[in-house]
């Protein structure tokens, strides 16, 4: 079953959320439309978005990465040429927290940026759905539909004042991967 | 047992005459310090001869110290260089290497007893003196660290000697310029960790001796021998031209009789 | 708040503080509750907390009775009891000041909670007093006063005695518009007297501005004279008391360890008044969620004030450096120190870290009651190794002074001070409406549940001023 | 709610790129005054790279001057960007929006511009560059993790990473909207920078957590870099210099110049791009406000030092306060301190009226940093004129012309580079200015209207 996109394109928040409401009247799942705005709106204003993300494990495994390369470097450069200075031990710890410390957090701050990209989906640079009047204030309401229901997407959208509604071929992303299979259960 | 080498410097015997300043810029290629050096304060001198008034004209006396490196034996400037320029020898050796040195100054920064220079400028030499550099001492380009050494080349050479010789290092076998040019043999060199050698005897059974700065606890390597006053001055003519407070801690360490 | 979207269920908002939702007359209610009615349980626990303050005061003269007043060691848990109340008790108050500050709403159930802690004040004031016959004037050892007159008794007691009279103060003045609201409400005669102090209060718009004011410059200023107090102890009767221990960071890392103790009093306070004392509509996970951040933040500040205390001692490694981290820090109260390390800042850092854990009301009560324990193994480590005996004239340590571990008595005072500081917390809940009304009524007009577009959302107001 | 306006995104948008589609007079004044003066920069740099340490004014035993001094100073100004975006992010604080940007860069130009003086300072700094930076595993040479100053630059290079990163990820989404509306090589570069930012509802969430995450991450790193900023001086046994309040100590001082510098800056902004609309008076009022209380927990800090420096009247350490505190300059800069930095300002912003007047913070906060920059100054320097009793080394130092032209140099290198991130970044977040408004809200009070904002809570 194909899936192509329906862009609609509205120019205030509030047909924007009546679109929304419409879309659901239609039967098109929340999971299977995404609103695009150029600034967040309050959580929920479109409906509940149910993805989530681990987004939060990522400074983790960057701090404890971090940690054992601090480990390593400070640690090692100890054991491997061992120079007295100031009497102080051959393997001195207190200097190593300071430098250890700077590369956890290094790493956590990496990973997390890291961490940030890989789930907002990005890089993506193939040719997308997408109209740059969204940055502009416009809001856009991605509808991921299957081929027979994006008629009745379309005519919902602009029934409730999309100024443009545009269609594509649908890449297949991973979000919308686990709602069409959600579906295919479901009619089945 | 590695060596630990150390200086003591008697001061009743030091008549503050800067032979050993002379003998350690000839022995170690430091640069000539010229006016313009000194007045900019970056003179170079690896020992170098502290000298203090003491009481109120007329009744005057001058007091010196000569200041060589301490080769302390935790030495403060050493944990503070990046790059290990400043590291310490299993001969007990605060040691300084030129080549690894970036010149962060940290060393200096953190030398209490002003041991350790640093070139401002690319060191030069009259055409003159060109021919009586020491071989066996590097010239230091600027923006290095460099200081005492207690004549490390000649520790080598001595060293080595011995070894051809199958025996090891006695005392006597070598001396430091600066003791060497000595002309009352205010300074001597040695083996602090040989029973025999004359340092290591004097430190023993001195009960003058002290160690400059003792309080910050880095152990040096030269001990001082106080000056035993004949004719002190009176209590009255005592520190007038200086900051007391400033004065204290030098009172106590250099004996004043 | 269920609202249904897009054909979606949405589930029930997690149980927010549910008060910001109730009518000025439920809170005026709830607030005189306390003043009404007394439970059986209240009444059994402040007897036991009188039987072991009374156990408390004898022990403290049998100590003072059979070792004298002149041995400073023998002072060393009443030390440590003051230490231990000035950096939990009457740190709690700064809590609500720097809410009020912050203009945070989540503070408003909590603010009288925290300020309710100045009402035992009398207890630091009164140890403090002992105290001061036991340290020794400051000729001939390290001092912050430079032969300032009196130094340091009389301005050591200015600056105790004074917190202690801010304290009261500024419980006194932030519940006034609370007292006047009991004066009018409880009529049957069982208002107690100090509602009759309230007598001028009628809640015109002139006297809110000076009550506000007042509320806001004795907030302030109460945390600053903590902090100055937090300090001269920290001077007076630690670091000058140890040859040598000379670390500028000291007494700001008292005065922070305090402010850790502070929060964590609130927390277990908030989270008793939760389970026990009815205000469970009032404490939601709006002020767990907070306060537990500030533990945290504090936490990580108690870290990082040790180790700075720590590592300049170790790089310096000048003899009498390497003695002072060998006596506060690995050998004589290497204990003690890791008890205070593990509960002020691990147990914040590795349970707090975790969002579900801050949100929820267990954790926060968790971690906040390992910070007190930790507290007091910290100040018992550095009051007992101040106040062990050695020649205080000494320019610097020469040798590891003996270790003080508490006795029978010295935990019999500790224990006695402390329940003493309940009682009258206790006590003052009688007369004083905990939580606060006025701020409470404030609150639930400046917030609001709003409808926004498909979702409904909390609204809060800040106003300018 | 005069204030507080609600305006046409097309307006947020034009207003807010001004400086990225147009130069104003203003601009082209600033790009050519500073672009002079860092030509004067280059030169002494070059200058002193060839003739050697020898131009400056230092000697024996003052080894550290202005270049350290003013590397301090940077480092200071650098954890405005921090303080303001971080805490504010994490407390929530509306006010933060128009600021934390411009604070952000201008944390990671000033960390930039620090990092380089420490660098130039060394007495070779090709070999600095071989030996320190790369590790230099061919000849089992490691650095010496024990040495501040290899944590140091590890500290720096954490911050300074962390930083870029930061207003990177904040400012895809306006690269985004810049990809939209730019031609040419312009939209080649936001192209790829915008990594396909295509503003959907999972890409904002991410964007709003990873704000709060990175918030919490570089806040502790925040304190951990000045920190071990104090730590190349408290680490040595220098009197005054060995002790264990500077490292909060330079923390809040930094946050103390920092704010300030941001004052500065966002007034600028007003009147070089003219942000009037969003860098509004009650934004001077808050964080007139924080300055309140962050300068007040400084003097607190600066006193700790004092009198704990005082406290057991080492004749060391006495004698570097008595210089400090009787012996030209330092008296002059102990004023300048205080009362630049504490005893005008202060008192003037505790009053809203005061805080409001643009024209007054201006001043104010250049007032400051001026007596921030001599606290630096009065910190480092006398404790190593009168380092220990060696009376005939004792010293003054007097910098030389190489070394001012350098500080005027760093002076004009940050703006000058902010100046140029505004030509192709956005200064002042537009989708947070945006997201600011979607929240706005207001709570009518009897005749009242308050000023609110939708929460979680």
């Amino acid at each position: 079953m194909a899936l192509r996109d329906v862009l609609g394109l509205y120019s205030d928040i509030d047909s924007a959320v009546a679109g929304v409401d419409k879309l659901a009247e239609v039967g098109i799942h929340r999971e299977d439309f995404e609103v695009l705005s150029n600034a967040p709106y309050p959580e929920g204003a479109f409906g509940h978005d149910h993805t989530t993300s681990r987004l939060g494990l990522w400074p983790v495994v960057g701090a404890c990465c971090g940690f054992a390369v601090g480990l390593l470097i400070t640690g090692g450069t100890q054991v491997v040429y061992p120079m007295v200075t100031d009497g102080k031990p051959l393997f001195s710890i207190p200097p190593m927290v300071v430098i250890m410390y700077e590369g956890t957090m290094l790493a956590a701050v990496i990973f997390t940026v890291l961490g940030a990209i890989f789930e907002s989906r990005m890089p993506r640079f193939s040719r997308e759905i997408y109209d740059t009047r969204i940055t502009d204030g416009y809001i856009g309401v991605l509808v991921h539909s299957p081929e027979e229901s994006v008629n009745s997407a379309a005519e919902a959208m602009r029934a409730t004042g999309a100024e443009d509604v545009r269609m594509a071929e649908a890449r297949a992303t991973k979000a919308s991967q686990p709602a069409r299979a959600n579906r295919k259960g479901a009619s089945a | 047992m590695a060596h630990r080498w150390g200086m003591t410097i008697d001061l009743d015997l030091c008549t503050g005459c800067q032979a050993c300043v002379v003998a350690c810029q000839a022995e170690n290629n430091i640069p000539i310090n010229t006016e313009e050096n000194f007045q900019q304060r970056r003179a170079i001198e690896w020992i170098r001869v502290e000298r203090y008034w003491e009481g109120e004209f007329p009744n005057v006396k001058a007091r010196y110290i000569p200041v060589p490196c301490m080769m302390c034996e935790n030495a403060p400037c050493e944990p503070v260089c990046p790059v290990y320029a400043s590291y310490h020898t299993d001969q007990g050796l605060n040691f300084q290497v030129y080549n690894r040195c970036i010149g962060t100054r940290y060393c200096s920064v953190n030398c209490h007893w002003h041991v350790r220079f640093f070139n401002f400028w690319e060191p030069k030499w009259p055409d003159s003196l060109k021919q009586q550099l020491n071989p066996l001492v590097a010239v230091r380009s600027r923006g290095v660290m460099e200081k005492c050494s207690f004549c490390i080349q000649r520790i080598d050479h001595a060293e080595q000697s011995a070894q051809l010789q199958g025996r090891d290092v006695k005392d006597g076998d070598f001396t430091t310029a600066c003791a060497q040019a000595c002309p009352t043999r205010a300074i001597v060199f040695g083996d602090l960790n040989n029973a025999d050698s004359e340092v290591a005897k004097t430190v023993a059974s001195t009960k003058r001796g002290y160690q400059l700065l003792a309080d910050l606890g880095t152990n040096p390597a030269v001990v001082y021998l106080k000056k035993i006053d004949a004719d002190p001055l009176p209590e009255d003519s005592k520190h007038k031209y200086f900051d007391s407070s400033q004065y204290t801690r030098v009172k106590e360490t250099v004996a004043v009789g | 708040m269920a609202t249904v979207t897009g054909g979606h269920h949405v589930p029930e908002p997690s149980p927010v503080t549910r008060a910001w939702d109730y009518t000025p007359g439920q809170l005026v209610r709830d607030g005189l509750q306390r003043l009404r009615a007394k439970g059986q349980w209240y009444r059994i626990s402040l007897i036991i907390l009188a039987i072991l303050t009374v156990i408390g005061i004898i022990a403290l003269i049998v100590q003072a009775i059979a070792s004298g007043w002149g041995d400073r060691e023998n002072w060393g848990y009443v030390a440590v009891a003051f230490g231990y109340i000035m950096s939990t008790v009457a740190a709690a108050p700064c809590v609500c000041v720097a809410g009020r500050l912050t203009r945070a709403h989540w503070r408003r159930p909590i603010d009288r909670i925290s300020e309710i802690w100045a009402a035992a004040m009398i207890v630091p004031a009164i140890l403090f007093l002992l105290l001061m016959w036991t340290v020794p004037n400051t000729h001939g050892r390290p001092t912050i006063w430079f032969g300032w007159w009196a130094a340091p008794y009389l301005w050591d007691a200015i600056l105790v005695l004074g917190l202690a009279f801010t304290g009261y103060a500024l419980l006194y003045v932030s519940s006034i518009p609370d007292l006047a609201i009991a004066r009018a409400q409880i009529e049957d005669g069982s208002a107690n007297w100090l509602t009759r102090k309230a007598e001028g209060f009628f809640g015109t718009q002139s006297q809110w501005r000076v009550i506000e004011r007042a509320v806001a410059y004795l907030g302030a200023f109460y945390v600053v004279m903590y902090i100055g107090t937090m300090t001269v102890i920290a001077a007076d009767f630690i670091m000058s008391l140890i040859p040598g221990y000379k670390s500028a960071i000291f007494p700001a890392y008292f005065a922070i360890s305090g402010f850790g103790g502070g929060v964590a009093v609130v927390v277990v306070t908030a989270s008793i008044m939760r389970l026990w004392g009815g205000a469970e509509d009032y404490l939601g996970r709006e002020q767990f969620f907070a306060l537990a951040k500030i533990q945290l933040a504090l936490g990580l500040l108690f870290a990082y004030f040790i180790w700075t205390d720590f590592v300049i001692p170790w790089y310096g490694r000048m003899p009498w450096e390497i003695l002072q981290i060998r006596l506060l820090y690995f050998d004589s109260y290497l204990w003690y120190f890791v008890a205070a390390f593990a509960l002020c800042f691990i147990s914040p850092l590795v349970l707090l870290m975790w969002t579900k854990l801050r949100r929820g009301r267990v954790g926060p009560f968790i971690v906040s009651s390992g910070v007190l324990i930790g507290l007091l193994a910290d100040r018992i480590r550095l009051f007992s190794s101040a106040f062990s005996d050695k020649d205080i004239t000494e320019d610097r340590l020469h040798a590891l002074p003996p270790v003080l571990h508490p006795g029978v008595l010295d935990w019999l005072i500790v224990i006695g001070a402390i329940a003493a500081c309940i009682a009258l917390v206790m006590l003052a809940m009688r007369l004083i409406p905990v939580p606060s009304i006025w701020e409470m009524t404030e609150g639930t007009r400046l917030r609001a549940r709003r409808r926004f577009h498909n979702v409904e959302v909390t609204i809060i107001g800040k106003p300018d001023y | 709610m005069q204030e507080r306006r609600n305006l046409p995104q097309m307006e947020v948008i034009q207003e807010l790129l001004l400086p990225v589609t147009r130069t104003t007079m203003w601009m082209w004044i600033g790009f050519i005054v500073l672009g002079t003066i860092l030509a004067a920069f280059a030169f002494a740099v070059a200058w002193m790279f060839y003739w050697g340490i020898g131009v400056t004014g230092l000697n024996r035993p003052g080894m550290w001057g202005f270049m350290i001094v003013d590397f301090v100073f940077w480092i200071g100004i650098s954890h405005a960007g921090v303080m303001i975006s971080a805490i504010l992010r994490l407390t929530q604080a509306e006010w933060r929006r128009p600021v934390t940007r411009a604070a952000e860069v201008m944390t990671m130009f000033s960390l930039m511009t620090a990092m380089t003086l420490p660098f130039i300072h060394t007495g070779r700094p090709w070999r600095t560059a071989y030996w320190v930076f790369p590790y230099d595993f061919w000849r089992g040479i490691f650095p010496d993790v024990r040495s501040a100053l290899v944590m140091d630059p590890s500290a720096v290079f954490t911050y300074l990473t962390g930083t870029i990163l930061f207003i990177y990820i904040t400012t895809v989404p306006d690269i985004a909207t810049l990809r939209d509306r730019s031609t040419g090589w312009r939209k080649g570069l936001y192209r790829v920078l915008a990594l396909g930012w295509q503003n959907d509802e999972r890409q904002w969430m991410i964007q709003a957590a990873t704000g709060f995450l990175l918030a919490a991450l570089m806040l502790s790193i925040f304190v951990s870099v000045h920190s071990i900023v104090s730590w190349d001086f408290s680490f040595s046994l220098d009197p005054v210099w060995h002790t264990s309040v500077w490292a909060p100590y330079f923390v809040i001082g930094a946050v103390h110049s920092g704010v300030s510098a941001a004052v500065t800056l966002m007034v600028l902004m007003r009147w070089m791009f003219g942000f009037d609309k969003y860098i509004r008076e009650e934004h001077f009022d808050a964080i007139g406000r924080l300055l309140v209380v962050v300068a007040t927990a400084w003097v607190f800090f600066f006193m700790l030092d004092v009198f704990f420096a005082l406290f057991n009247q080492d004749p060391r350490e006495t004698a570097v306060m008595k210089m400090r505190f009787e012996q030209w300059p330092y008296t002059l800069m102990l004023v300048l301190i205080f009362v630049f930095g504490y005893f005008i300002p202060v008192p003037i912003w505790m009053f809203r009226k005061f805080r409001r007047n643009i024209k007054l913070m201006f001043w104010t906060s250049i007032m400051v940093n001026i007596g921030m920059w001599s606290e630096r100054y009065w910190l480092v320097v006398p404790g190593l004129e009168r380092k220990y009793e060696w009376t005939f080394d004792w010293n003054f130092y007097r910098p030389g012309i190489v070394e001012i032209t350098i500080i005027l140099g760093t002076f004009a290198l940050v703006p000058f580079l902010f100046m140029c991130f505004s030509k192709i970044f956005p200064p002042v977040s537009i989708w947070e200015e945006k997201e600011g408004q979607n929240f706005l809200q207001e709570i009518k009070v009897g005749k009242a209207s308050i000023p609110a904002i939708v929460r979680e809570f």
